[in-house]
């Protein structure tokens, strides 16, 4: 408690950093376009569900979502702040919209077999374009309670989203969904009330002035951890994760695996960018990435279902994430290696749960996958190596930067870890890929929504490992 | 240009593909096919031996630029040391897919598999990209499990599985050292080249990434104490699944040895090298006596394996440890003809001992005898190539070893103990000559059929090899001279 | 000062009270509950630091309000998921929902 | 050089084209013979007449192979061509109706190809792969009738015994290159100090294996195993002859010292192997100990410092060897294929002809006058007398000659003894030429000696009477006790012990074959040890896994945990004992499933569990934050 005022003392005279008021709203807007767009396309959307007119909603979701990212190209490479600092225009943000409003839109066409002639079905769209907007606005933050709010807004749309078919097993993984998380939020916002204490902002670019006050910065980065951790399903945050996709549509499962997680992990790596190394920080996360990509994978090796098997590799995908956020602000390779596997990410995991939307969810539906549809299932190898990280897949490219940047900054053992972990994780691919090629089974029928995710996210896992550069060079 | 390395590399690989979209055709088209890709591909090589190479640095490189900022790109091309194996890589592949003309059981998968193994190892070769390489030498890995595992003998699938959990545990530390020359290139880059010209590590960090190299390499090559997965894999994997073992594979661990460890971290290699002798002098004396305790010829010629890769590991060590030019193309002349060398023999060897195998189901010399009488082709082709193994003069073996073993002596005279090898693989195989081959024949293989066409089509362009290499040594020396003279200056 | 250690100290023990409720309670409008709690202790922190501290920063006002939304919405969305899970099951209690796991 | 090049060309391109046409074999081996003694001659005449040739072939980088035809090598070549090509003549009517002519008369034509190239070699290498091709091509010939019980062990063991001996070579190689940084022979020979003392024992060492010298003899009475001709080639010209050229050729190189050894060697030999053959019951093993025991002689005359008294005695050895061979190939023949002194009892009688050639060329070897081994003999005897240690050398050159004489004696007498009766001979027509061209030279080489002195401008020891006197008294007290007394007598107590060729402690078997083979065998066990050690450690990691693993589950899994802890090892061990690797990595496998189904176990399903665990996760991150802002 001393340490703690002491600490609010020293922030007290470090007072006045708080950034200047006057700024042009004008070019700040612009420089928020993709932003403003996806948050129209979800007002839209809604707009169109009011009017009964859900066929309209989803060809506008997806034109407005794409129109977000294409503001987004000509935006590449500016890096400044806006709203006296509260939100930062940098690669970051800018690959998130890049990467996340693409990705949504595919989710809803995704969605669009599974939920179309339903009551209500443009509220779905309008749901995943908040989240998503949430997710972004996460991946920009520069501010506590943009954090707070990114959480708010993603976390609100993803529990509906889940409890949507309104079943039992999807009100359950809804519940246990709300339940984490409206606790790890209201966590990470009551610890977030001491850095505001000790810095008296809540800008993150002040964090820097927590150097010597060691318990508010602790205080503060446990409640982030908490509540990013839990957005990006890092274990022991992950729980509601495997109930909540296994109960939810596969759509919003692949939704809800990829685009708060990116968003979530991006916040995180906006919050530590700051942060004093003093606070030991790194280590934390870590541990936290150790913790993720060992429990995700040896959890995953037993699985028969296979959203769940996803579930479970997508926490294990988390801790490498985390690998990102260990080196960011420290080394060259960070920045360009969370950019890149946040891109290959989205790319594989959806193409992934889009073939599991094709064939089913049961580890049995793939048997002979691989002989009934060839296409599709060599997308799902392609897939599903690419998740091991084998070049010249986009995945390998992103673990390849992670370790790189890994041991970049001092943590080999870390990079060890997560080598021994991919073999791990070639196991537990393995599983699925062994059946796809016995016996041959009646073909699934897939509509044509489902066919063009998978196929554009295996276009996408290709193109990303084989024109990597594109990426590294503007995210660099 | 013509890309004529790439096109090499790859035509393997298109078979594949094509294998694996030809469903429901028949084993023989499966075999066609394969054999001419295969075929196509010594084609490529032979040409690519013609184009041959100049003296200092790389030959016929061809670069695709992949991530420029992370200076990661596919890059390939051949210098003196990788050019022979290249060739030999390509004729052994041809023999074993010739040989294996007969496998009618799931046959697509398997030459796919092995057409795939053999991009792979063709890639470990040529490639100038760590990234590559590395990616190259993995997969290799993964095809030589699953021909293992597929079409292996009783114990297969704990021989796969040992096999796999060696090499890949072998391997990771390869990605580690890999990844160091990265973070300490100037610029960051992965082009081989570079890591060679102006080796990016120094002190300590280069001898933690050498240390991490040598863990993977001696167990590739293998070298005592990491050798215990090769006569397992070698007894249980199938005939031209050993052959590529030990002809091709086993390369790939002294060829990283000389590319890498001796390459890339010289002075840290000349401050180990003492070590490393001794680790490849107790090896090769190890490996032959232990062949010498065997009774099973097919573990008894996979130990000589690891006697004949201990010469190479010794001239490697020597080759860093010396600082006369002279010496260190010597030594480095030795090695690199001894892969080649040990490459032929030993899989005309294996083939052999296969061949033996199909027809008597069991591996154990003391089972057969006065086999000469029998099956005579089978029995002097057995006695040809266990005399080339023995190093006798005049065949593949003799002018790789007097080169390793003299240069070692100029270096380190107490090492040329290793040439007592000589005497115990003398022994031994005149013990199996005699056992097997010599004496009154047995009664139960009278019937036994002498070597058919396609056997014989398989093994003979090695036994010309053997003796090609032997009696004209200086057709491939002048090759590996015009580069290793210019090495290291 | 005195009165903001104070003030910290009953924020902290919203805390703790909210936490416990929320680990404890089964059901889920308690969990809810025990949330609300929680955020209430935030929000004391907040106006503790805002008047003791840091008076003439904006933002901390600006973070109670975005606090009290949260409280809201939280609410509003929870019992939304409550009543569709009540119609869907008949019951809220967080022990009759484990159909999920593994 | 075209010429000189063909005296091994001549006989390679034979042997390659018989094994090409698989027909003609005798008619090709003898055109290849004959071609290389035409060369051989004609190089010789040519370099008698000053000239001198040498060539270089593309070898190793650095270490070209090399061809010189100096005087000594030449003489060296025409004595192989000469002998090589007599023999041959005889094979062809030694083989007559036997089967696999074709790999016979091409190993033969390979044989002497390889002892040319090892004669005319200017480097080591070339010499060195030569030396090896000789131990080889023999390995071939010893082993020709390769089905007959016993045949295989001798041919192994002669290549055995002379590749680790071959070994010495190659050591001696490496020491003279490494020292003065060339192959070339003559230029090596200029090596000094102690490089020219290791060099040359590390010669002599390969030199004895090669010639038989004790204790290294063993193998070759075993040799006599190969078919007749063989015999004779090997031991006259080609293999055992290949030790004492090895040694007159690097005389230049030898120190004091080390002559000192070589004669001390020769000696002994001489003496052991001369008790052997006196004690031998089989006439070809008895004159394959003579030969041992004659090569002996050689190196005594080496170490006395007079390599051309070697020299000559190996010329005149060459010849009379060979003619004994042939004589002892037809005697077999006439008694059913047999050599066993017992069976040939009378043959003189009943073959005066051939028993005549026997005659001259064992009274030749024995050394009596005028015949070539009196003057050979002679030289070497006097070169031992004059040398510095002539108190050790003399009396074992003496001692040899005497035993020369017993044994020569003993063998007429056998042959002469007793009526024996003939069978009809196939193919005596080559035999009897052969025989008879090489008995005239074991008679006449004598006269030679002078000119070949003056080719190699070597001058002999003076003779004095006195030395020719005294050995012409050994001899013929050698011969006449050898005719009168029964061998028992002579050898008394040593006589079981050389019948067995002085093999002590069981021999090159006994000594080094079955140790090493135990000692393999032992190594072979450790290996496998290794592999159970490599599971051991496996199955001890994984026992630690399963044991923390079931720790963590808190108190109450506590109990479970020791008691699933103890289960794991004993598992562990089960694994380790029976089940080899498979178990391990099954138990891998098993292992890592295990851990994972318990991470699923945590997945419990009830939230309020799961956030405590989370709770649980929050406190170790908060108590490591602290930690280590406290620590810092």
């Amino acid at each position: 408690m001393l340490a703690l005022l002491q600490g609010m003392e020293e922030g007290m005279q470090g007072m006045g950093g708080g950034g200047g008021m006057e700024m042009q709203m004008g070019r700040d807007l612009a420089l928020l376009a993709p932003q403003i767009a996806v948050a129209l396309t979800a007002v839209g959307a809604l707009v169109f569900e009011m009017l009964r007119l859900p066929r309209v909603a989803l060809p506008f979701t997806v034109i407005g979502l794409l129109v977000a990212a294409g503001l987004a190209v000509p935006l590449l490479g500016t890096e400044t702040v806006v709203f006296t600092g509260t939100y930062r225009v940098d690669p970051l943000s800018q690959w998130a919209v890049l990467a996340l409003a693409p990705t949504t839109a595919l989710c809803a066409v995704l969605a669009y077999p599974e939920v179309k002639d339903t009551d209500r079905e443009g509220t779905v769209y309008a749901l995943l374009s908040f989240t998503s907007l949430g997710a972004i606005v996460l991946a920009g933050a520069g501010d506590v309670m943009f954090i707070v709010l990114g959480v708010l807004l993603s976390s609100l749309g993803s529990f509906a989203l889940a409890a949507y078919p309104r079943d039992d097993r999807a009100t359950e993984g809804a519940m246990k969904f709300l339940v984490f998380g409206s606790v790890t939020t209201s966590v990470m916002i009551f610890g977030l009330t001491y850095w505001y204490g000790a810095t008296g902002s809540t800008l993150l670019s002040e964090l820097s002035m927590l150097e010597n006050m060691p318990l508010a910065a602790a205080a503060g980065l446990v409640a982030v951890l908490v509540g990013l951790g839990y957005k990006a399903s890092v274990a022991p945050f992950h729980f509601w994760a495997p109930d909540a996709y296994d109960g939810a549509p596969v759509s919003i499962a692949a939704f809800l695996s990829i685009v708060p997680k990116v968003g979530a992990i991006f916040a995180l790596a906006q919050v530590v960018r700051d942060l004093p190394t003093g606070t030991l920080w790194p280590l934390v996360v870590a541990v936290l990435a150790v913790l993720s990509m060992t429990y995700g994978n040896l959890a995953a090796l037993v699985q028969d279902n296979v959203v769940r098997l996803l579930a479970y590799s997508s926490i294990a995908q988390a801790g490498y994430f985390l690998l990102g956020v260990v080196a960011f602000g420290r080394g060259d390779l960070a920045l360009p290696a969370l950019v890149v596997f946040a891109v290959a990410y989205a790319a594989m995991n959806l193409g992934a749960f889009a073939v599991v939307a094709l064939a089913g969810r049961d580890l049995r539906d793939f048997a002979g996958l691989g002989r009934s549809r060839p296409a599709a299932g060599a997308a799902m190898v392609v897939f599903l190596i690419s998740l091991v990280g084998v070049p010249p897949l986009a995945g390998f490219v992103g673990k390849l930067l992670l370790f790189g940047a890994t041991i970049e900054t001092g943590f080999t053992w870390l990079a060890v870890i997560a080598i021994l972990n991919s073999v791990l994780s070639l196991a537990v691919y393995l599983r699925i890929v062994v059946p796809m090629y016995q016996m041959p089974k009646e073909a699934p029928a897939g509509g044509w929504a489902v066919t063009t995710v998978w196929a554009v996210a295996l276009v996408a896992t290709v193109a990303v490992g084989l024109a990597a550069q594109l990426v590294v060079g503007w995210a660099g | 240009m013509f890309p004529l390395v790439s096109a090499t590399l790859f035509l393997p690989l298109v078979g594949a593909m094509l294998l694996v979209f030809m469903r429901g055709s028949s084993p023989r088209l499966a075999h066609a096919v394969g054999i001419a890709a295969s075929g196509l591909t010594l084609l490529g090589s032979i040409l690519m031996w013609a184009r041959g190479v100049t003296g200092e640095g790389f030959s016929q490189v061809e670069e695709v630029a992949w991530i420029p900022s992370l200076g990661a790109a596919y890059r390939v091309g051949v210098d003196g040391i990788s050019l022979p194996l290249v060739l030999m890589t390509a004729i052994l592949f041809f023999v074993s897919l010739v040989f294996s003309a007969h496998i009618s059981e799931r046959a697509r998968s398997y030459v796919a598999l092995f057409l795939l193994l053999e991009t792979a190892c063709l890639g470990v070769f040529v490639a100038l990209d760590a990234v590559l390489f590395y990616v190259f030498f993995e997969v290799s890995l993964v095809g030589m499990y699953f021909i293992i595992a597929g079409w292996g003998y009783e114990g297969r699938q704990r021989a796969a599985l040992t096999f796999f959990i060696y090499t890949l545990l072998g391997s990771l530390p390869l990605l580690l050292a890999i990844l160091a020359l990265y973070l300490g290139s100037e610029p960051n880059t992965f082009d081989m080249r570079s890591y060679i010209d102006s080796p990016p590590l120094s002190g300590l960090a280069a001898t933690l990434a050498l240390i991490a190299m040598l863990v993977t390499f001696f167990v590739k090559t293998p070298v005592f104490p990491v050798h215990t997965w090769l006569p397992l894999a070698h007894t249980e994997a199938p005939t031209a699944g050993s052959v590529i073992l030990a002809g091709v594979m086993l390369k790939l661990g002294t060829y990283g040895l000389v590319r890498f460890a001796l390459q890339m971290t010289p002075d840290a290699l000349k401050q180990l090298a003492p070590l490393v002798v001794a680790l490849g002098v107790f090896s090769a004396l190890y490996g032959a006596f232990v062949a010498l305790g065997q009774t099973d010829l097919k573990r008894l010629v996979a130990y000589t394996s690891v006697n004949h890769m201990g010469y190479v590991v010794v001239g490697v060590g020597v080759a860093a440890a010396t600082t006369d030019a002279e010496v260190r193309s010597l030594a480095l002349d030795g090695a690199t003809l001894q892969m080649v060398s040990h490459g032929v023999v030993t899989g005309a060897l294996f083939l052999l001992v296969g061949m033996l195998q199909d027809r008597a189901h069991t591996r154990d010399m003391g089972a057969f005898g006065g086999l000469l009488q029998v099956v005579p082709v089978l029995g002097w082709a057995f006695v040809l190539a266990a005399f080339a193994s023995l190093g006798l003069p005049g065949l593949a073996h003799f002018p790789a070893e007097l080169q390793v073993f003299l240069g070692t002596f100029y270096v380190y005279p107490v090492a040329a103990i290793v040439v007592l090898g000589l005497a115990v693989t003398a022994g031994l195989y005149l013990r199996a000559i005699q056992v097997a081959f010599l004496g009154e024949p047995l009664g139960k293989w009278t019937g036994m059929k002498d070597l058919g066409a396609r056997e014989v089509l398989a093994v003979a362009p090695l036994l010309l090899l053997t003796v090609l290499l032997g009696v004209a040594p200086f057709l491939v020396l002048e090759v590996i001279h015009a580069t290793t003279a210019g090495l290291l200056p | 000062m005195t009165t903001l250690i104070v003030a910290l100290a009953v924020g902290a023990i919203l805390f703790g009270v909210g936490l416990y409720g929320a680990l404890s309670q089964t059901n889920l409008v308690m969990i809810m509950m025990g949330v609300e709690v929680i955020l209430g202790g935030a929000l004391v922190n907040l106006v503790a630091f805002w008047r003791f501290l840091h008076p003439e920063a904006y933002s901390g006002q600006m973070f109670v309000l975005i606090v009290m939304t949260v409280m809201a919405l939280d609410m509003a969305v929870g019992f939304g998921v409550a009543t569709g899970r009540f119609r869907a099951r008949g019951s809220i209690e967080m022990e009759e929902a484990r159909d999920l796991k593994g | 050089m075209i010429v000189a090049a063909l005296i091994i060309l001549g006989p390679l391109a034979a042997a390659v084209l018989i094994l090409a046409l698989r027909r003609l074999a005798p008619a090709l081996a003898l055109l290849g013979a004959g071609v290389s003694l035409i060369a051989a001659l004609f190089t010789l005449s040519r370099v008698a007449n000053g000239a001198a040739y040498s060539a270089t072939l593309p070898g190793l980088p650095g270490l070209p192979l090399r061809l010189v035809a100096e005087p000594l090598t030449a003489v060296f070549a025409a004595l192989v061509a000469v002998v090589g090509f007599f023999v041959m003549v005889y094979a062809v009517g030694y083989m007559r109706g036997e089967g696999g002519l074709v790999r016979f008369f091409a190993g033969m034509s390979f044989f002497v190809a390889a002892m040319q190239a090892l004669v005319l070699a200017g480097d080591w290498v070339l010499l060195l792969a030569a030396w090896e091709l000789i131990g080889f091509s023999s390995y071939l010939l010893i082993g020709f009738w390769f089905e007959r019980p016993g045949i295989a062990p001798a041919a192994s063991r002669a290549f055995l015994y002379t590749r680790s001996a071959d070994l010495g070579l190659y050591a001696a190689i490496f020491v003279l290159i490494s020292q003065t940084g060339t192959s070339e022979i003559s230029r090596t020979l200029q090596a000094g100090g102690a490089a020219a003392v290791a060099a040359g024992l590390f010669l002599l060492l390969a030199a004895m294996g090669k010639s038989a010298q004790t204790p290294l003899h063993g193998w070759l009475l075993d040799a006599m195993a190969g078919p007749t001709p063989v015999s004779a080639l090997l031991h006259s010209a080609t293999l055992v002859a290949a030790g004492a050229i090895l040694l007159i050729r690097a005389f230049p190189l030898l120190p004091p010292a080390v002559l000192v050894v070589v004669g001390v060697v020769g000696g002994l030999t001489t003496l052991v192997t001369g008790l052997t053959a006196l004690a031998q019951r089989d006439l070809k093993r008895l004159l394959a100990a003579s030969t041992a025991s004659q090569y002996g002689l050689m190196l005594l005359a080496i170490g006395a410092g007079v390599p051309v008294a070697a020299l000559f005695h190996l010329l005149a050895h060459a010849a009379m060897k060979s003619s004994l061979f042939l004589g002892a190939g037809v005697f077999q023949h006439a008694s059913g294929d047999s050599t066993e002194l017992a069976d040939l009892e009378g043959m003189g009688r009943a073959r005066r002809l051939t028993f005549l050639g026997f005659v001259i060329a064992g009274l030749a070897l024995a050394g009596v006058p005028p015949l070539s081994g009196f003057w050979s003999k002679d030289a070497v005897l006097a070169a031992t007398f004059v040398s510095p240690n002539a108190w050790l050398l003399a009396p074992l050159a003496l001692a040899g000659t005497l035993l020369t004489g017993l044994y020569v004696g003993r063998a007429l007498r056998l042959l002469w003894r007793g009526e024996g009766e003939s069978e009809p001979v196939a193919g005596e027509r080559w035999m009897g030429a052969g025989l008879a061209v090489l008995v005239v030279l074991a008679a006449t080489l004598g006269l030679a000696m002078p000119p070949v002195a003056g080719l190699l401008g070597a001058e002999l020891s003076e003779e004095t009477l006195l030395v020719a006197a005294v050995g012409l008294v050994a001899a013929l007290i050698g011969l006449a006790l050898g005719w009168a007394l029964p061998t028992g007598r002579l050898l008394g107590p040593v006589y079981g012990l050389a019948g067995r060729g002085f093999r002590v402690g069981g021999g090159f078997d006994g000594l080094v074959a079955r140790p090493a083979l135990g000692f393999a065998r032992a190594l072979d066990v450790f290996d496998r040890g290794i592999h159970a050690g490599v599971l051991a450690v496996g199955g001890f990691g994984l026992a630690l896994a399963r044991v923390a693993d079931t720790m963590s589950d808190g108190i109450h899994a506590g109990v479970l945990a020791v008691g699933s802890a103890s289960l794991a090892v004993a598992r562990a061990s089960r694994v380790i004992d029976d089940r080899g690797i498979d178990g391990l990595i099954d138990a891998l496998v098993r292992g890592t499933r295990d851990l994972g189904a318990r991470a699923r176990e945590l997945q419990s399903g009830l939230v309020h569990r799961e956030l405590l665990l989370a709770a649980a996760g929050v406190a170790l991150v908060f108590a490591l934050l602290i930690a280590g802002s406290v620590g810092s």
